[in-house]
């Protein structure tokens, strides 16, 4: 009844800011298909990708996030008129960026999935969990979060843990 | 400090079977501020809504979260649970433990891990959680109906005879609109005007309907339950309260060639006019253009034989400020024109139908007036170039509709059973001619519909050829029409007398201006959308916007009327309570970091961002910001993304609800 | 390469900005004049508010005329009385934030009376205020200005602009080197630079876009940005700044001129500004846009980085 | 004690105590920009340049943390940080103008509260200044009272001489352990001549009549003037080797956090915001006003030393060109 866990060395934190309209209802029904797919997606729920703030990704990558994914209704679809169509300009921009600053693309993805996309949906965060699962964990924010500039730096034991810990 | 209390739901087994709900009751009770923790098999039956409101009062909870289906399925159920329980609603969360957990993985370990992470999560959110009041805006109840044919007819009279004020709007000097053209309705045959004019004068006659003929839309403002619609009222050159309606200006008038657009040109009128003899009101307008006195100064006829003096060549237009509460958009359809192709529009000509060159190809409407009683050939088939009766006769359907190729996809549903309708009516004005329609389906869902459309075959002896037109032709007084009957895979050569094209229905020209004055949306075809295809097919997108008859796509009338009575309902619903309560999933500008930049108000797409000024108490301007007004803001939070200072939140998805929830990953 | 360049018509124009001050301030056309005053240090400028004809003589304009006073109109800056009609001294780079300002309703023209300069460049930050202008020292940005001469102002000094020698553009350049570098290598790269910033916000303070009276990263309810001068709030710091200005950034570089640490900021804006060039077709400019490139849309942008 | 140690000597020196595990710190190019920072070898050091932030970080760091906190259930544990791990750290090639501040910021550190955090760090530092050799128009040592040879705060003192070797001076005991550990580093005092001292760049300013203007002006049109132009940055504050006023702040989650120590400064228009929204300090003029009153009175009044060392950073990196020097060289000839 139970299946066993595939095991694998690294299980990569997703985490999907998705539109309640389109991908949240794409994800109910791939729930309501008994679609099976990963299991380290977390869902947060907004109303439209035009609220889905920058800086959430950042935030979502500080905290440990592996991988980030986006998403929300088809071009044309979006319950509040145009919200998704602001939000494509706004993480066309952001991306670049991130690309910039040295982020590696590949772990932020974005994707238009409709309410009667389930198996897109799955396909989606399957293919962002794998690809992510193969490149190893997100270490560069997470380091970052451990280093001090040198005058606060104390070089504790647990300190030398949490990094080994990356 | 907050007092959570958390619930999670077995959903009988669908949730329970996969994810052990008890060691993630356990672990949630662990978390920082909750205070009660517990599972049960099914939350959202009585017993677990009792339990719930229980444990509100009995642990004095302050939030609450339930763990178990999506929130699209039971929010609102838990949400009255709590309101029930003295919490405002908004203070409840559900956590969806069963689409996105329980039924999308197998692994028990790996799903009781992430519901437990799920269920943390919507706590961390749940504590940041505002009480939100309902929103109330107070509702004017008056309602505004644009178009005045069958669809505008029917939710003004419903609505009027509910007794709230409706204000009718009508392009044309008359209402009507396309059913006063017609001749005879499918499937029952009854004479479109018999049904028609009654419902026209009970328009006319009613108390609460006030009509604005050769009026139009200019400006919408406010929000639903609070429009204020400026209305461009047309110089009609006679006073309406004079005019008694004696028709004395018309039979004098000296321009009589004029074409009347009401019987698709093919009949005159003069030049002052009203479009039919049973036109509501029955007072005449004058056609400033083909007018002699306007063009020429000179004449002044109708004025010298008008007994009550009502014709007033100064007449200026007017506008008209009313306040309305809702508003029903019924601007009607117009056929798809096949010679021609509009500048800008997507769609391509049919040049090869010779619509426009051929004078006795014409389309269904001309049809229409050609068989109608009241029409210029008072109801005898006449073909337009020479006056004789066509023998053979021809029609061809979706001319436009379900052709990809020329930019219109769409089928225009009527077609088929209007043709249907022109064989019989042919057959019974000309015994002894023969109609063939070429045909690519026959769809003919309806009551009574499919046995009509079979009685034109099997009694009327109309000739079906399914397939499509290949060439068309004049030759002598004669059109020749070569197709394929690609049921039976010949090729067929008909020598015409007449040919009846079933051309595509096109929302109303303007639609598009218009969709754009009122803020609602519109498909690439200009047709209005709904704000749901299924469950809000007669709503728009824009509160307190209501969509009746074939602007929101081609419908036949027994389907406009539902559909306008339906608006009307909306109508009522709304006017049913003096205050209207909206959901506060609404965003509000905190004014003291508001520097007045407007980004929100750029990627506004309901035009809810409004500018205000703050002054201190002498008068003196402090600085203008943003105001979101509540009553129109839709709850999209693109504002709030946009903002650079942060300083518009939307309440129920605040910045600091979505990083507690980041944060507690 | 230590290529000079010509500033000789500076004192030309130095002259014409103190007769034109002079006019319209005892005129009583403008209520103050915001330009450059000579400072202590040899050779060096710093911004100065002149409401009194009888001081338009301490107006100036040198090579060390860094900084851009469009600031000084903005809401961030309470100090100044923004009553009446004021003057200001501009730059073409200056110009276009003032151009910016408008579009985002913080300026408006007819408050503003306009004194362009015809610029032959200014200096980098990291020399003397003293230091000869050449190919060397003069601003990154100004080897990439396509806006010497400000257009539509009230009062351009009537100079010839001295041709100027090719420079090559220091952004493009180290934008290029950056982009072909692997991800990994320019984490690290910004990794270093972000290293150094101790949050003094001298890169907001002079920025005339962060014209916010409360900065998203001043505020707590949420702390959308860590707030301590560590490497993962510096590094959240410097992202957020670069997307809050993308499509907004006019180029006057201020924020790399004054931070402290030498952090190469303007890359940042500067690479942003080549992306939405790129996507949407726009640039800061001369001309007021009512909308800027992410507060608008169409429905045929670019997606093709979405699934 | 007076002593001469050679340039390789001093190599030597460093990079044994390198070895030995202390913490050398120096003044370090770091992408482009002289820090005092730890270096790995003697050669990593870089003295020609003044470091454009001072050595008050070795004592007071940019941010630190102090506490950590982690909350389980309804409980809530804290965690101190343990000052006992400093590291044993010696501060090399410190400039006069650095150096002079450290005694100052000694008085605030250990007045009514001690701050063990820099009290413990100034305990297991040693400071090796460094005679200042170049001088820009931003320096006014001199105007402050201080001079380019200037030996407060050292516990030992260098002086470049002509054949690249050093004149040293111990000026503390912990200046004299450092000689007696390492004896065979350091000879005799040679007779070969200093490099000559960087150039004063300004007159000696009487602090007494600024302090005396400041007792009775502090509502004064001058402070309009000087400050309607301050952007309210902290840059001034940040490089400065006497400012000291920090923030402390958590940071963190709901689950667990740190309670952090960084500079702030009193040009930021948040330093005295209040709760409730008021905000004395409202305007810049009034911000600049107390940076001011701060160096050249408040710390007088308290502690009889003036909070200002003359090192001239806050000038070069002023993005308004704001110039302190030339502000209380005014306010003295008022």
């Amino acid at each position: 009844m139970h299946p066993e866990k595939q095991t694998h060395d690294f299980e990569p934190k997703i985490i999907a800011f998705v539109c309640t309209w389109c991908t949240y209802a794409g994800a109910d029904l791939a729930g309501t298909s008994r679609m099976q797919y990963p299991a380290n997606v977390r869902v947060l729920k907004f109303p439209c990708t035009g609220r889905i703030d920058p800086v959430f990704i950042l935030k979502a990558f500080q905290q440990g996030a592996d991988g980030v994914l986006v998403s929300g209704c088809h071009p044309g679809d979006c319950h509040y008129i145009a919200g998704n169509f602001h939000a494509r300009r706004r993480f066309a921009a952001f991306r670049k960026l991130l690309e910039f600053v040295g982020v590696d693309l590949n772990r932020l993805q974005f994707s238009w999935v409709s309410a009667a996309e389930g198996g897109k949906w799955v396909e989606v965060v399957t293919d962002l969990t794998e690809k992510v699962r193969a490149m190893g964990p997100m270490t560069e924010f997470k380091e970052l979060a451990m280093e001090e500039q040198w005058s606060g730096a104390i070089n504790t034991p647990e300190l030398k843990e949490a990094y080994s810990q990356i | 400090m907050s007092r959570i209390g958390v619930f999670i739901c077995h959903c009988g087994e669908n949730i329970s079977r996969t994810v052990d709900v008890e060691r993630v009751a356990q672990q949630v009770g662990k978390m920082p501020g909750v205070a009660f923790s517990t599972d049960y098999k099914y939350m959202c039956s009585d017993p677990g809504q009792n339990l719930l409101k229980k444990a509100i009062q009995e642990q004095n909870l302050t939030h609450v979260v339930v763990a178990a289906c999506s929130p699209r399925m039971h929010e609102k159920t838990f949400r009255k649970a709590v309101e029930a329980a003295g919490l405002n609603p908004f203070l409840c969360e559900m956590a969806n433990i069963r689409e996105h957990c329980s039924w999308v993985h197998e692994n028990r370990e790996e799903a009781t891990v992430k519901a437990t992470e799920i269920v943390g999560m919507m706590v961390e959110r749940v504590k940041k959680n505002r009480v939100l009041p309902t929103i109330t805006v107070p509702v004017t109840k008056r309602s505004l109906v644009i178009g005045g044919g069958i669809a505008g007819i029917q939710a003004a009279l419903d609505i009027a005879d509910c007794g709230h004020e409706v204000i009718l709007v009508e392009r044309e000097p008359s209402i009507g609109g396309h059913m006063a053209q017609l001749s005879e309705t499918f499937p029952t045959l009854d004479c479109s005007q018999c049904i028609m004019t009654p419902k026209m004068v009970d328009v006319a006659n009613h108390p609460n309907i006030k009509l604005y003929t050769y009026s139009e839309i200019e400006l919408v403002e406010g929000y639903i339950g609070n429009f204020q619609v400026t209305i461009k009222k047309r110089a009609r050159s006679v006073d309406e309260d004079k005019c008694t309606g004696c028709g004395v200006c018309m039979t004098k008038c000296p321009q009589k060639k004029i074409p009347n657009k009401f019987d698709q040109n093919i009949g005159m009128r003069t030049a002052i006019y009203i479009p039919f003899p049973q036109a509501v009101p029955n007072t005449p307008v004058i056609d400033r253009e083909n007018c002699t006195m306007f063009k020429t100064g000179k004449c002044g006829v109708c004025q010298k034989v008008c007994g009550p003096g009502a014709v007033d060549f100064e007449q200026q237009d007017q506008l008209i400020i009313e306040a309305v509460g809702a508003i029903v958009v019924a601007t009607g359809f117009d056929l798809y024109t096949i010679d021609e192709k509009p500048k800008g529009s997507l769609i391509k000509g049919y040049g090869e139908f010779g619509h426009g060159k051929i004078p006795d190809v014409i389309d269904g409407m001309t049809f229409e007036r050609l068989a109608s009683a009241s029409g210029p050939t008072g109801g005898k088939i006449l073909r337009p170039s020479d006056g004789k009766e066509p023998k053979q006769i021809v029609f061809i359907q979706c001319i436009g509709s379900r052709a990809r190729e020329k930019g219109i996809s769409y089928c225009s549903k009527v077609c088929c059973m209007y043709t249907a309708k022109h064989t019989m009516l042919y057959h019974h004005k000309v015994h002894d001619g023969q109609a063939y329609v070429f045909f690519m389906d026959a769809r003919t869902p309806g009551k009574s519909y499919d046995e009509f459309w079979r009685r034109s075959i099997e009694e009327e002896e109309a000739v079906y050829i399914r397939g499509m037109v290949s060439r068309l032709y004049q030759k002598g007084d004669k059109i020749i029409v070569r197709g394929s009957d690609i049921a039976v895979g010949v090729q067929v050569e008909i020598e015409a007398d007449m040919v009846v094209l079933a051309t595509a229905i096109q929302p109303q020209k303007g639609a598009d201006t218009l969709a754009q004055k009122l803020g609602i949306s519109y498909d690439k075809y200009n047709f209005y959308s709904e704000a749901h295809a299924k469950l809000r097919p007669v709503e728009c997108a824009t509160a307190g916007i209501y969509l009746a008859g074939a602007c929101q796509g081609p419908k036949d009338i027994p389907e406009t009327v539902s559909q306008a009575s339906a608006a009307a309902a909306k109508v009522m619903t709304l006017f049913s309570k003096d205050l209207l309560e909206r959901e506060p999933i609404v965003a509000r500008v905190k004014e003291s970091g508001c520097v007045g930049c407007f980004a929100c108000k750029k990627v506004c797409a309901y035009g809810a961002v409004e500018e205000k000024e703050i002054r201190d108490r002498q008068g003196n301007l402090i600085k203008t910001v943003a105001f979101v007004n509540p009553g129109v803001c839709a709850g999209c939070g693109t504002c709030q993304a946009t903002c650079p200072s942060k300083s518009v939140e939307l309440d129920g998805y605040t910045d600091e609800q979505i990083v507690a929830m980041i944060e507690s990953l | 390469m230590t290529e000079p360049i010509d500033t000789s018509i500076y004192s030309a124009v130095t002259a014409a900005i103190q007769t034109e001050a002079q006019r319209i301030l005892a005129a009583g056309l403008v209520t103050a004049i915001v330009g450059y005053a000579a400072s202590r240090r040899n050779g060096s400028t710093q911004p100065i508010i002149v409401t009194d004809a009888a001081a338009a003589e301490k107006l100036i304009f040198t090579p060390a005329s860094v900084n851009n006073l469009a600031l000084y109109l903005t809401k961030a800056k309470k100090e100044i009385p923004k009553k009446g009609k004021i003057g200001i001294v501009v730059k073409g780079c200056d110009l276009k934030a003032i151009v910016g300002l408008m579009g985002e309703a913080q300026l408006k023209r007819n408050d503003l009376y306009l004194i362009g300069v015809p610029c032959a460049g200014v200096l980098a930050s990291t020399v003397q205020p003293s230091t000869a202008l050449t190919a060397d020292t003069i601003a990154s940005k100004c080897t990439e200005c396509d806006a010497r001469l400000p257009s539509d102002c009230d009062y351009v000094p009537n100079v010839q602009l001295p041709t100027q020698p090719q420079l090559a553009g220091k952004y493009a350049v180290e934008i290029a080197r950056l982009e072909a570098l692997t991800p990994a290598e320019r984490w690290a790269y910004w990794k270093e630079q972000f290293a150094k910033c101790i949050k003094c916000y001298a890169c907001r303070q002079v920025c005339p876009f962060c014209f916010c009276e409360q900065c998203l990263c001043d505020r707590n309810k949420p702390q959308m940005v860590d707030t301590t001068p560590r490497p993962a709030g510096n590094t959240a710091w410097h992202i957020v700044r670069a997307m809050h200005l993308a499509g907004r950034c006019a180029g006057c570089a201020e924020c790399e001129r004054v931070c402290p640490m030498d952090i190469p900021l303007n890359l940042l804006n500067r690479k942003m500004a080549k992306e939405l060039k790129e996507l949407y077709d726009y640039e800061a400019g001369f001309e007021v846009n009512d909308k800027g490139p992410l507060t608008t849309y169409t429905d045929k942008d670019d997606q093709s980085f979405i699934k | 004690m007076q002593k001469y140690i050679s340039q390789q000597n001093l190599t030597t020196l460093l990079d044994t105590l390198i070895k030995q595990g202390t913490r050398v710190v120096a003044p370090h190019m770091n992408a482009g920009v002289p820090l005092y920072e730890p270096i790995q070898s003697a050669a990593d050091m870089a003295t020609g340049q003044l470091p454009r932030r001072s050595a008050k970080e070795a004592f007071f760091p940019v941010c630190e943390d102090i506490m950590s906190y982690e909350k389980e259930g309804q409980r809530i544990s804290l965690k101190d940080i343990d000052p006992a791990r400093f590291p044993e750290t010696v501060l090399v090639g410190v400039r006069p103008c650095d150096a002079a501040a450290i005694p100052v910021l000694d008085e605030v550190f250990s007045w009514d509260y001690k701050d063990e955090f820099f009290l413990e760090r100034r305990k297991k530092t040693t400071i090796i200044g460094l005679a200042c050799t170049a001088a820009d128009d931003a320096c006014f040592c001199t105007a402050v009272g201080l001079f380019p040879g200037e030996t407060k705060g050292s516990d030992l003192f260098l002086t470049p001489l002509e054949d690249g070797g050093y004149a040293c001076e111990s000026y503390s005991d912990k200046g004299e352990t450092l000689i007696n550990g390492n004896k065979e580093l350091f000879a005799e005092p040679t007779k070969t001549k200093a490099l000559s001292l960087a150039e004063p760049q300004t007159e000696k300013i009487d602090l007494k009549k600024v302090k005396s203007w400041l007792d009775e002006h502090f509502e004064d049109p001058l402070w309009d003037g000087i400050a309607t132009r301050c952007v309210g940055c902290g840059a001034c504050a940040f490089v400065c080797p006497a400012c000291h006023c920090f923030d402390i702040v958590d940071e963190g989650t709901e689950k667990a956090g740190k309670r952090r120590k960084s500079w702030d400064a009193c040009g930021f228009w948040k330093f005295t915001h209040h709760a409730s929204g008021h905000n004395p300090r409202d305007l810049q003029p009034k911000r600049y006003r107390n940076r001011i009153m701060h160096k050249f009175k408040y710390y007088d009044d308290k502690f009889g030393q003036t909070l200002c060392t003359g090192c001239g950073r806050c000038v070069r990196v002023c993005p308004v060109g704001i110039d302190i020097a030339s502000i209380v060289e005014e306010i003295s000839k008022k």
